[in-house]
């Protein structure tokens, strides 16, 4: 197996999250496609971590730290969820549009 | 040969599920197909021969923020929802710009090919915890603030207004 | 006992200090007498000096002297340590000036005792006497022109603190700050003098100077600026002219102080300096002229403006300026020991006579003469040693002022004719306004009974003093000049080249020059006595009347005072000038005007950010949302977050296919 | 003994923090603990005084040298040494601290905080002379700065505020040339550096443009404290607006730190820019002396009148230095320490006075010396020493500074001797119009000087007439490092 491979693969959950973060109608569904970016990007930081740095473990180190953060953001991002949908009575995203022009 | 096999299964259970949890109209099945995605992950992690990480991932992904999507929307789910279209109208701009992009990144992925591993994997764990005791301190204790924040703001946010919220605001620039 | 010479200036020093400090003013204090101690042996000291220089048992010069500082000095670019000596030289010159000065101080001091009895500040007087001696007798002994000079500002200071001894009165203060003023303006030259010598000679040592300029390291001009400064100096310090305006002023001192001071020693300081200085002078031709030619105007107006006055103070006051006048000219014609024969016996003469117009207004409580009259019957004693000395000043053989004046007259004969008749004829005019005081204040009808009548001799401690005096008026003269043994002592000038002196332009007998001048001062003598000694003054006042011109001339003092004044004047409007100068323009300029141009800075500052800075700001955000904002309204019309996310999935996939 | 410097220098401070935590209310311990935080650097530096090597040998060296790294990354040091330039200031300092301390001690209101400015400003004073860093030097320097603004602009007088502005803003322009032209020294030396010893050394490699502009720089920030005409105009507004003991600070050191620059930076540093700006600089002296003579004579107000002798005194100074000689920085030092003691006296004199009278219009009196016969004493003593008696300390150092300009300068010397004169005509003006006369019954019940102003006054007047004596005290001090800085150049 190759560093490429992993590349790629981290590559396509990665499309695929974005893909999801701007086609979802849910909140929800938004936020899941955000926890498959963060995926990709740990699977390309274990990755470079195992070909080009294997004496050290930093790549996997701000993997961890990447990983806490998300919860954290998962956390946040529910409870805000949940406030919205309290406040508008609604959880898609077209519905939430205080931004508009 | 075993280890090209665990590879391209757990990337195919990955991607999948993964394109499966954007995909599909019924969120509570979308919570649950991310859970086997973020287990792909797991797998490719160990793979990958990071053991902490792999135990991480099933740890906090597969075991708490996947279950905590489905706590979510098990809670503010509705069953009409169930036949409303998840995906909205933008599908086809959204699909045709992440077909370019994935363009750029296979190119960019390519200039890596051919870079195999140097030598065999060896345990992470103990070297893990003596980089966050040691360089990483300042961050790691960073991070556990981070989390703290976090759940005092959801808690926060979460708990029930004992008055009314004020109506929602319009835009400011309507 | 020469080895003690630099106690002479440090014990009445000492002294002063004592009495200054050593008590409280009382009427018994003891502590002046501590005063007259002191000089007494200063006096002793000088007299054994001069007897053992006199009988040839101590060769002359003697000097001694110690480090008094050091400083970083620099000459000719190359840095060294300057050691600054202070310390004693002494001459025939100083040897004589030091026994003079110390006699006549021990004599006004004893004199004062009776003097200033019972004056409030009579401890005071004696410490400003003592001090004042110390400073001269210092300037006498110094073998250092700068402890020279030093010692001539503290003349000074002590003869402002004595003229102004009576400072709750207005004119004592006034005088005093003219005389120090019009001193210090002649001192200038004097500083700038010793500049000049240090740059071009490197020391302040007397002997030292002298065999550099013997060497001739020093050019002429050089020289003669020397000599120009040193006789300003000797101007104010003498009161030569034109700045003589001060002495006369000076006598609201009391008077044994304008006996001591302004008669016998510290206006002999500026003929001393020259003399002291004499191989500068005689290096250089135009300051010896300059030297004679001052003397020379000096002795002549002072002697013209002693004519008039009625304060008995002022006569003597100018007829001392006139006499110094006389020593000038002698120095500057070459008469080296003429000069100083004439200061040692002048100091003794004027000394006396000061000293009995003292016993006089201390009898009747005035100066004004015309107050007086027909005193000779209350005070004896007065008159007669008065009349002593008035002969002595007279130039009236055998008494000592013939001798000293003859050999002046002699001198300047040699040298310029012209010189010597203006020079007779101020003889003659001395001897008539001399007399015209005896006879104004001794003779004559008493003028006012009431003053006469509580007119009384002077006690012992006055008379004696007197006595003294006038034994030494009769006898010095012809004592010194008894073989000549004056000018052995004082030599005949120091660095005067032998042979400069005695190659005299013109001859003149001297028995017949001297017959003639006492003829003359004989005649004058009469005249006074014609004019003078009547029961009233209508000859006087008719003569007056008859020449109202010059006598108010005489009586302005030619102006000079004037002129003074307005050079004060002028000075004070210059300072005036100054203040309003600093006040309205320069703090304008630099403060107020700098101010102006931060401002005129900061305003314009303003407009260009109001003008530019500002509407470039504001056409930022017009542009932005006016134009380009209003055109790309559409893109967030539905105020939906995934197609924000939508546009910049399409910055990033463009930017990750465009590489 | 290795911290000698450091000791004299951050005694007052540590006296300035103690003061700041005592009670506002109880006077007598601020009292003591400012008395105490002045006189152990004078008795420290008397130890200097006593230590000092005056050998020849010891003319070009620092001594009593302290040497540390402070900024590192800049260069910065914590480095201080006298010399016997510097040497004499010191002590002048202190003890000029101390005399004011006591003269201070009748300041009514707010007295805390006065003893707190006081010992702050003492703090920067004595730095200033100390310190042979530029960045150390600066940094004192600006300490004096703040504390006179508010000594003068709290418990100064009527005009208390415009004259404190007024002499910030002046000095702090002069100061920020100053700042410039030290970073110009600092980048142009190789390597970097703000040692004042070391810059000493480079001038060899500084071109003549170069050294004119950073000169002219130095010079704006010297010429102000000096103060040279035409910058003086704050210095009479300041004087007569601060308190009696702050003039004396004013005239005593603040002044002598313009003077002091010069001769240690301007000269040693730049010596072609200094050459270069020597006619200019007789000219300026020559003005200060006669211009500043004559605007003495005609004030009023006598402290205005001695505030613009300081003026003329200053100017000796700088002739002095014009003269570019060793007999010239001699007397231009001298000069400094004897106008520091001479005028202190004669602002504390006019502060007696004018804590009685009221008013110092000179014109008002009349006679005073009947009256207060000990003030009167001491007051023509000053006034003698001011306009350079001999055996009073101003002769000696007047005529050292004529003597050394002299060479040089000769006509500018001798116009400015001038200014003797009508410094003599102002004193004895002032003398005869206050205290001579017949006495103006106005003033008949005016006390003499009490103790205090005995104490702070007399041991200036016994030092006024032990250096007028004896000059060898200040002078064998400085003899060695002046034939060094006059040798430096030769």
């Amino acid at each position: 197996m190759t560093l490429a491979h992993y590349l790629f693969l981290g590559s396509a959950l990665f499309i695929v999250g974005i893909f999801g973060a701007l086609t979802r109608r849910n909140v929800i569904g938004i936020l899941m496609s955000v926890e498959l970016m963060f995926n990709a990007a740990n699977i390309n930081l274990a990755a470079f971590n195992r070909f080009l740095a294997p004496a050290g473990v930093t790549g996997q180190a701000v993997a961890l730290f990447i990983m806490t953060v998300a919860a954290a953001e998962v956390v946040v991002g529910l409870a805000l969820v949940l406030m919205i949908y309290r406040a508008r009575d609604t959880v898609y995203a077209e519905d939430i549009n205080i931004l508009r022009g | 040969m075993i280890e090209r096999l665990a590879f391209y299964s757990m990337a195919a259970l990955t991607l999948g599920s993964a394109i499966l949890v954007v995909t599909m109209r019924n969120t509570v099945h979308c919570a649950l197909l991310l859970g086997l995605s973020l287990l792909g992950v797991a797998g490719v992690f160990a793979t990958l021969g990071a053991d902490f990480l792999f135990a991480s991932q099933l740890l906090i992904y597969v075991g708490g923020i996947a279950v905590l999507m489905i706590f979510a929307v098990m809670l503010l789910g509705r069953t009409a929802d169930l036949h409303l279209r998840q995906v909205n109208e933008a599908w086809m701009a959204a699909l045709l710009v992440v077909a370019i992009t994935l363009a750029g990144l296979v190119r960019l992925v390519k200039l890596v090919a051919g870079v195999t591993a140097p030598s065999p994997a060896a345990p992470a764990t103990r070297p893990l915890g003596l980089l966050m005791m040691g360089d990483f301190a300042v961050p790691f204790e960073l991070v556990s603030l981070v989390l703290l924040a976090a759940l005092l703001g959801a808690v926060f946010f979460s708990r029930k207004e004992e008055t009314p919220p004020p109506p929602a605001t319009r835009g400011p620039s309507s | 006992m020469i080895e003690h010479a630099f106690l002479i200036p440090l014990l009445p020093l000492a002294a002063s200090f004592l009495i200054l400090f050593g008590g409280p003013e009382r009427k018994d204090s003891p502590l002046p007498y501590a005063g007259i101690a002191a000089i007494g042996l200063s006096l002793w000291i000088s007299l054994r000096i001069l007897f053992d220089a006199w009988s040839g048992a101590l060769p002359l010069p003697y000097e001694a002297d110690w480090s008094w500082f050091s400083f970083a000095a620099e000459l000719r670019g190359r840095p060294f340590i300057f050691d600054m000596r202070a310390g004693v030289l002494i001459e025939g010159a100083t040897a004589v000036m030091l026994a003079v000065v110390c006699l006549v101080s021990l004599l006004v001091q004893v004199y004062s005792l009776g003097y200033m009895h019972g004056d409030a500040k009579f401890k005071r007087y004696y410490a400003y006497l003592s001090f004042f001696t110390a400073s001269m007798l210092g300037l006498v002994v110094s073998n250092n022109l700068l402890v020279t000079f030093a010692c001539w500002e503290l003349v000074g200071v002590s003869s402002y603190l004595l003229i102004g001894f009576w400072f709750e009165k207005t004119a004592p203060p006034y005088a005093a700050k003219k005389a120090f003023i019009t001193t210090k303006l002649g001192d200038l030259g004097f500083f700038l003098a010793l500049l000049t010598i240090f740059a071009y000679g490197g020391t302040f040592n007397i002997v030292r100077l002298r065999d550099a300029v013997a060497m001739g390291y020093l050019p002429e001009l050089v020289l003669t600026l020397i000599g120009l400064g040193l006789l300003a100096g000797a101007m104010g310090k003498s009161a030569q002219w034109p700045l003589f305006i001060w002495l006369p002023d000076a006598m609201e001192g009391p008077t044994p102080v304008s006996a001591l001071i302004h008669a016998a020693t510290m206006v002999a300081a500026g003929i001393y300096l020259v003399a002291r200085c004499y191989f500068i002078f005689a290096a250089s031709q135009v300051a010896m002229d300059a030297v004679a030619w001052t003397g020379l105007i000096t002795a002549f107006l002072a002697g013209t403006m002693a004519l008039v006055p009625y304060d008995i103070k002022r006569v003597l006051a100018f007829s001392t300026v006139s006499q110094l006048g006389f020593m000038m000219c002698a120095l500057g014609v070459g008469g080296y020991a003429a000069g100083l024969f004439h200061l040692t016996t002048h100091a003794f003469f004027k000394a006396l006579l000061f000293l009995g117009a003292g016993s006089v207004i201390h009898a009747v409580h005035t100066n004004d003469m015309r107050q007086m009259g027909g005193l000779s019957k209350r005070m004896p004693v007065t008159f007669m040693t008065m009349t002593v000395g008035s002969l002595a000043l007279a130039g009236i053989p055998p008494l000592a002022g013939f001798f000293s004046k003859d050999q002046i007259l002699e001198k300047v004969f040699e040298r310029s004719p012209f010189m010597f008749a203006v020079l007779a004829l101020t003889a003659c005019l001395t001897a008539f306004y001399t007399f015209r005081m005896v006879f104004l204040t001794f003779r004559g009808e008493e003028r006012d009974t009431e003053r006469f009548r509580h007119a009384e001799e002077s006690g012992g401690v006055m008379t004696v003093p007197l006595v003294i005096l006038a034994v030494l008026s009769v006898c010095s003269g012809w004592a010194l000049e008894h073989a000549h043994a004056f000018a052995r002592l004082v030599g005949s000038g120091p660095g005067l080249l032998p042979g400069a002196a005695g190659e005299a332009a013109h001859h003149i007998d001297p028995m017949v020059m001297a017959t003639g001048v006492t003829g003359a001062a004989f005649l004058a003598i009469g005249l006074a006595y014609r004019l003078y000694c009547t029961p009233d003054l209508s000859a006087a006042l008719a003569w007056k009347e008859r020449l109202s011109l010059p006598f108010k001339v005489l009586e302005d003092r030619y102006g000079f005072d004037a002129f003074f004044l307005g050079l004060v004047d002028a000075a004070d409007r210059l300072a005036g000038l100054c203040r309003w100068v600093d006040a309205e323009v320069v703090d304008r300029i630099f403060v107020d005007g700098w101010g102006l141009l931060c401002r005129i800075a900061a305003e314009l500052s303003n407009l260009f950010d109001a003008l530019f800075v500002d509407q470039a700001v504001d056409g930022c955000g017009y542009i932005s949302r006016d134009v380009v904002g209003a055109n790309l309204r559409w893109f967030s019309l539905r105020g939906r977050v995934q197609e924000y996310l939508l546009y910049l999935a399409v910055g990033v996939s463009l930017f990750s296919i465009l590489r | 003994m290795i911290h000698l410097l450091s000791l004299i220098t951050f005694i007052p401070l540590v006296g300035a923090l103690v003061v700041l935590c005592l009670p506002k209310d109880g006077r007598r311990p601020i009292e003591v603990v400012g008395l105490l935080a002045t006189a152990l650097p004078l008795v420290l530096s008397c130890w200097l005084y006593a230590a000092f090597d005056c050998s020849d040998a010891a003319g070009a060296t620092m001594q009593f040298v302290e040497r540390h790294a402070w900024i590192p990354s800049m260069n910065v040091q914590y480095y201080l040494g006298v010399d016997g330039l510097s040497g004499p200031l010191v002590i002048l300092t202190a003890l000029m601290s101390l005399i004011a301390m006591i003269a201070s001690l009748g300041i009514k209101e707010r007295f805390k905080e006065y003893v707190f400015w006081f010992l702050v400003l003492e703090v920067g004073m004595l730095g200033v002379f100390e310190s042979l860093d530029f960045f150390l030097f600066y940094v004192f320097w600006e300490l004096t700065l703040v504390p006179m603004y508010f000594l003068i602009g709290v418990w100064g007088g009527p005009q208390k505020e415009y004259a404190a502005i007024k002499f910030f803003l002046y000095t702090l322009t002069g100061s920020v040339f100053m700042l410039l032209a030290i970073l110009a020294l600092y980048f142009q030396a190789d390597p970097h550096t703000f040692d004042m010893v070391a810059l000493m050394k480079i001038h060899g490699s500084l071109s003549l443009k170069f050294q004119i502009i950073v000169f002219l720089g130095f010079y704006l920030g010297f010429a102000v404290k000096v103060p040279a005409f035409p910058f003086h105009t704050w210095l009479p507004l300041a004087h007569v607006e601060a308190p009696t003991a702050i003039s004396v600070i004013l005239a005593a050191v603040l002044l002598k730190m313009g003077v002091y620059g010069i001769m240690r930076v301007s000269y040693t540093m730049l010596p072609l820019g200094f050459e270069w700006f020597l006619p200019i600089l007789v000219m300026i002296a020559v003005i200060n002396i006669v211009y500043g003579a004559l605007c003495a004579m005609a004030q009023t107000d006598m402290k205005k009148m001695v505030a613009y002798s300081s003026i003329n005194h200053m100017g000796y100074c700088l002739l002095a230095i014009a003269g570019c000689s060793a007999t010239g920085f001699s007397g231009s030092l001298l000069q400094m320490v004897n106008h520091g003691i001479i005028t202190g006296a004669l602002f504390l004199l006019v502060g007696v006075i004018y804590d009685r009278a009221h008013t110092r219009d000179i014109t008002v009196f009349g006679g005073l010396a009947t009256r207060v016969p000990v003030y009167a004493g001491f007051m023509s003593l000053a006034c003698f020493a001011s306009l350079g008696l001999p055996g009073l300390a101003g002769f000696v150092s007047e005529f050292l500074c004529f003597l050394g300009a002299f060479t040089r300068w000769k006509y500018h010397t001798a116009v400015a001797v001038v200014g003797i004169l009508v410094t003599a005509a102002f004193f004895l003006r002032m003398i005869e119009k206050v205290f001579l006369g017949p006495l103006n019954n106005r003033w008949a019940d005016l006390s003499d000087m009490n103790a205090r102003e005995l104490v702070s006054v007399v041991p200036l007047a016994i030092l006024m007439v032990a250096l007028g004596i004896w000059p060898k005290w200040a002078l064998g001090m400085m003899n060695a490092t002046m034939m060094h800085m006059a040798g430096l150049f030769k």
